[in-house]
């Protein structure tokens, strides 16, 4: 692997709340633009298969897909290690790939089979890694905040010298328990990183509808803060090797990534009432993470338009391949129905819906 | 004539808007994106951005908003998207509404609706599906309705706007979308039902079936196939969890002898549970079998199909606990 | 009476966030001066009162007093009608006194008599005035600012030309419902004024062990606010005066009134182990409310430290007899047990403990 | 020997303290303050800032903040001050410790206990009152302890902390400062009770008695009564309200063919009604009386000390009950 230092400026400066911001400067290597650019292109295939199974009626409920936003989970794994954690909101499917999470189980877990990531019993929104410290995957809006203010907690209280980044929308930031786990995190000096994925929408509502200030950053008050953009994968990797830096030596501090969902909300949302279509194709001509990758890629004579065109081949075919081995697996066993309630049931009984014909004692 | 679930409550809304000026609504998409589930659509445009108020994404913030305006004299109509979400509000509901009247000897009522879809619907995973009737139902100074049909979704949901006092309205996701037939009367915009009261979906004699909501429906379809084998089931529709219609459910299980009680929730401290010590209470000497209970499975609520399924109530479970309870096997 | 226009200077300069402060020049009078020191020193008379008879066991729960704090209740209220509504936490006696409520009813309340403001039923948390928009009176920390708020939102609703003021304390400050409801009245211009009464503890912690910004006049972010000596009636008449002008042409604004408590936080806290007795003794010393009243009084000779000593006895007098009128007040009635849950019942049945013995029809 | 219950939360919490460097506390007062009602003195003094959390008053935050911890392998001893103020927090004890171990097939367990006291103590009003026994029971996932006496608070707590699972501890007011004899066994530190059993305090022959918590003493007193005029309670301490010893309870009334249910909390959908279900589902035939239920009356708890009386399950009417299911008048 070719891992030839490379300087590359981010595309805008950051703006600072109470800090000094980092450089724009961020170092890099031939290795990993190729990376981004493969990663990302890859979570921007996986979600879009995972929009036709949605439509073939494959997988049900909710699915919020992530396409728009794929420089945060890369810039972000890219800046830490396994040891930090991450926590996030029902929009999980890349991030947990970015932890290290397999297709096959994304799609197996997309799909309810056994092979998923939660065994079937989670679904979409409820993915989780816990040995590379991803701790979901959470469908209450604002609540992975203080999670993960807690999972900071605890990496402090174990002398980890690690940092917990917790995910939350434009939407969650105005939920009360955010300011006040952000209040507490503060006088204890958690190593807790509060990212705002600004994406300008929290379901149908444009942020000012429903924030009287959109600085997100700014609006830890007494918290420091940092506006990225979150279109940049390189500014977005620069900002959080500034926090985690930051958050080890001084506790919180927050990060506004700008960045945009291309896709509706969930699969019910056409996405298309409460913005125009100019907006989106301005958009992903403008800012798509991945055409900025792309670009830089080729500047730097690192691979020709050809082999790029390869590698997403590639990636379809990867894709294709999880999903075909997804459909084969089988549901769970219907005993699954009663396992993982708890830890230790004691053995006592629980029931089915009808309890004199379906009991089970619990392990 | 027919009409589904989601248009019976929005004309409700509707008409009792435009009947008072008191009343509006507010939560999350309510307005310019006509309701997550578009119960409230068209409203932001009839009745403007004074009557219909997007909020953010803050349940305690804008519930305490609703209840602070209903003790002004305001007859709030307060959406929860789904009533999952309505636990980070929980304390408005319970501290600042339902208790508010007796706390202050009856100076401030609390005449304010919490509505939205309650329970599971269908793959939304454990924090998704949770049925709160029997949560809400056990408190004191709270109305809690829970309509099946179109009838009951028009009739109960004026009465909750038009009540004094503060309701819990519970609907289903699932039922939003089918129709039922309506009379002329129910489409009337003088139409109400009474809070409190249950009906009597299907008479019968062998056995009484009590529930509410979706299960209303399943109970029916068990009542059919019941009858093809010569058992003759009467089906309560609660409508009203609190007050509960101990009356209607006695008087039922005092002539068929035997009871069936079926909900989506979680059973323990559930709705059936209350069903059964009410009728031990006061109709044990009728009672001619063990009180079946049918429930949603004892386990947070799996995302996987076949799982959900089983976690679920499932019509062959009421007609064999409908058939236990008659003594039959098989 | 004697309205002879006074002009009074605040103690200390007002302090500022985002808005210009009000004058330090108070308009009064005679009049004015002579009724804030005979209202603060019936609420001063009223709460030791109360402690006694706390401690003689006629008053049983909760019991917190506001001596100390009469600055702020009584300022606010001068500067504003009763068509203004006040919205208050578990610390409300004073609060209703001003509002026009008796010390019959409120005597009769803590004693849990058929007279008691709320019947015997709410308890000293729980006192309402409704007729001049008193609305209680509340016991879960931080909710009355949501309600509150919610009020506003009538006002506003009902083109009022109103104002509601929201009352909580530092340790309060914190709850997250709090900065909802500011998002909400923000967005919606409502005509709310948060009034933080910072009496530097929430029961035994200190403001800054529980808060990491104890500037709570700055705590609404992107929402003006004005600290206040709230000490100082005169400094509190004014702020609120300034306050409704701007809730009802510009939004929500925040009102930090800098003041003390001199009992403990409720009945069963000695008030004295988080805090020094000097300290205590050294507010009592520079900054009592009434002391500063009795000054201004005196120094305008509108009455002699005679007339204020005859004020004071027959302060002590009308305590007295109210209290023993309201011990002279039965309980409620047994069957209020069942009034009041709703205001329409339908007739249905209610329970006592022994449902076979005990059974109400609700009216 | 002696000890009280306030001793024994106290020293429960300790031994599993220094047992255990994972275990830590937190909530409002609990440190400098020495707790509230005292049940956390001398452990910050003892351990330090590091293991004893003095928190703003922000419980959706700060128990947010103990369930992250837990879920990354800590086993935070959350304290309520009154578990009121847990309707705050709700969502966190419902959709993010009870569900994830399910949600997540077992990768996030969360070893977490939230403590303190819970339902009515004396003269403290309609929002400072309720009890919350059944809300939290209803919800798989959660384990739900409800001590009387001091063995079962020292027993259970130091269980609890063990548990691996989010256990919701419920304690009473009213109880902290009642001594209770206490055995050399119960105040070893190894010393535990096991969850998910219920405890026959007294046995008896003609009625059952079920209850817990605070009641248990009302029973206990209800049944020497009883006794006094030839009946033989059995009292059943039920210390777990989930999992719900179903077992024993149904035991017992199959030997005494009589039930009596008692709780402190609103009746509907209450822990009375599910004991009534459980038996009669299980032990229908075994029944010779209708069950009787006692409870808190079904109002919000008035303040004045007569109306509070009221409210609230006394000794008699234990006695009345017990005599009614046994068809003795007076
Ligand atoms: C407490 C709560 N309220 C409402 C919802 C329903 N809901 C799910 S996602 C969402 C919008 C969130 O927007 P944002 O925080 O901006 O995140 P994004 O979806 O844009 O990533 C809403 C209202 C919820 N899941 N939880
Ligand atoms: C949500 C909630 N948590 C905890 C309590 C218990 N409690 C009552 S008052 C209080 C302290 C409040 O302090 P502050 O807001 O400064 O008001 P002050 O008493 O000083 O007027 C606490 C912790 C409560 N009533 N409600
Ligand atoms: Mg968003
Ligand atoms: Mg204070």
């Amino acid at each position: 692997t070719d891992t030839t230092p490379i300087t590359i400026e981010t595309s805008l400066p950051f703006t600072a709340h109470l800090c000094d911001p980092p450089s724009r400067s961020v170092e890099s290597s031939s290795q990993e633009l190729l990376d981004f650019f493969r990663t990302m292109a890859l979570m921007r295939r996986m979600e879009i298969a995972a929009d036709s199974l949605y439509k073939a009626k494959l997988i049900r409920g909710f699915c919020h897909l992530y396409d728009g936003q794929e420089a945060v989970a890369i810039g972000m794994e890219a800046a830490i290690t396994k040891k930090d954690a991450i926590i996030t909101a029902y929009r999980d499917h890349c991030i947990f790939l970015g932890r290290g999470g397999s297709l096959y189980e994304i799609f197996s877990e997309l799909m309810g089979r056994q092979a998923g990531c939660s065994k079937g019993k989670g679904g979409s929104m409820h993915f989780y890694k816990k040995e590379s410290s991803f701790y979901g995957g959470h469908g209450i809006v604002g609540a992975q905040v203080p999670l993960g203010c807690g999972i900071a907690f605890a990496q402090k209280y174990n002398k980890e010298e690690a940092v917990t980044f917790a995910l939350y929308g434009d939407g969650a930031a105005n939920q009360g328990q955010l300011f006040e786990a952000l209040n507490i995190s503060a006088l204890w000096d958690l190593p807790a990183i509060l990212v705002c994925e600004n994406n300008h929408y929290g379901m149908g509502t444009a942020e000012w509808r429903a924030s009287k200030s959109s600085s997100y950053y700014k609006r830890g008050d007494y918290v420091p803060g940092l506006k990225v953009d979150g279109m940049d994968a390189f500014a977005v990797k620069q900002a959080c090797k500034f926090a985690k830096q930051h958050a080890l030596e001084k506790g919180p501090i927050i990060l506004e990534m700008d960045t945009y969902r291309y896709h509706g909300h969930s699969m019910s949302d056409p996405g298309s009432t409460y913005r125009t279509r100019d907006e989106i194709s301005g958009v992903r001509q403008e800012r798509d993470p991945i055409e900025r990758i792309k670009k830089l890629v080729l500047s730097h004579d690192l691979a020709t338009e050809k082999e790029l065109k390869d590698m997403e081949k590639e990636i379809r075919k990867e894709v294709d391949d999880a999903i075909a081995k997804a459909k084969d697996c089988p549901m769970p066993e219907p005993s699954e129905l009663f396992t993982n309630v708890y830890v230790k049931g004691y053995g006592t009984e629980s029931f089915g819906p009808d309890r004199k014909e379906v009991k089970a004692s619990l392990p | 004539k027919e009409m589904t679930v989601r248009d019976a409550l929005n004309s409700a809304i509707d008409e009792e808007m435009s009947a008072d000026p008191k009343v509006f609504v507010m939560g999350e998409e309510v307005g310019q994106y006509q309701g997550a589930y578009k119960i409230t659509k068209g409203l932001l445009e009839k009745y403007g951005p004074e009557r219909v108020y997007d909020t953010p994404i803050t349940e305690a913030g804008f519930t305490g908003i609703g209840v602070g305006a209903a003790y002004a004299g305001l007859k709030p109509v307060v959406e929860f998207m789904t009533f999952n979400f309505s636990m980070q509000a929980i304390d408005h509901i319970i501290n600042s509404a339902a208790k508010s009247n007796y706390m202050s000897a009856g100076q401030i009522n609390v005449p304010i609706v919490f509505r939205g879809p309650n329970g599971a619907a269908a793959g939304v995973g454990a924090q998704h599906s949770q049925c709160y009737a029997a949560w809400y139902a056990s408190v004191p100074g709270l109305k809690v309705l829970t309509p099946y049909s179109a009838e009951d979704a028009r009739g109960l949901l004026k009465a909750a706007i038009r009540d004094p006092d503060p309701v819990v309205f519970l609907e289903n996701e699932l039922l939003y979308g089918e129709s039922f037939p309506i009379s002329e009367e129910a489409l009337d915009s003088s139409f109400c039902l009474p809070i409190g009261k249950a009906k009597i979906e299907r008479e019968g004699k062998d056995v009484t079936i009590v529930t509410f909501s979706k299960m209303v429906g399943f109970a029916l379809k068990a009542a059919e196939k019941l009858a093809e084998e010569g058992i003759s089931a009467e089906v309560i529709n609660l409508r009203s969890i609190r007050p509960l219609d101990r009356a209607t459910i006695n008087a039922s299980v005092r002539k068929t002898s035997r009871l069936v009680t079926v909900e989506e929730g979680f059973p323990q401290h559930g709705v059936c549970a209350e069903i059964c010590a009410s009728v031990v209470e006061e109709s044990f000497s009728y009672l001619d079998a063990p009180v079946e209970r049918i429930a949603g499975a004892d386990v947070p609520m799996p995302y996987a199909a076949n799982l959900e399924r089983l976690a679920l109530p499932q019509i062959e479970d009421i007609v064999r606990a409908s058939k236990r309870a008659c003594y039959r096997s098989k």
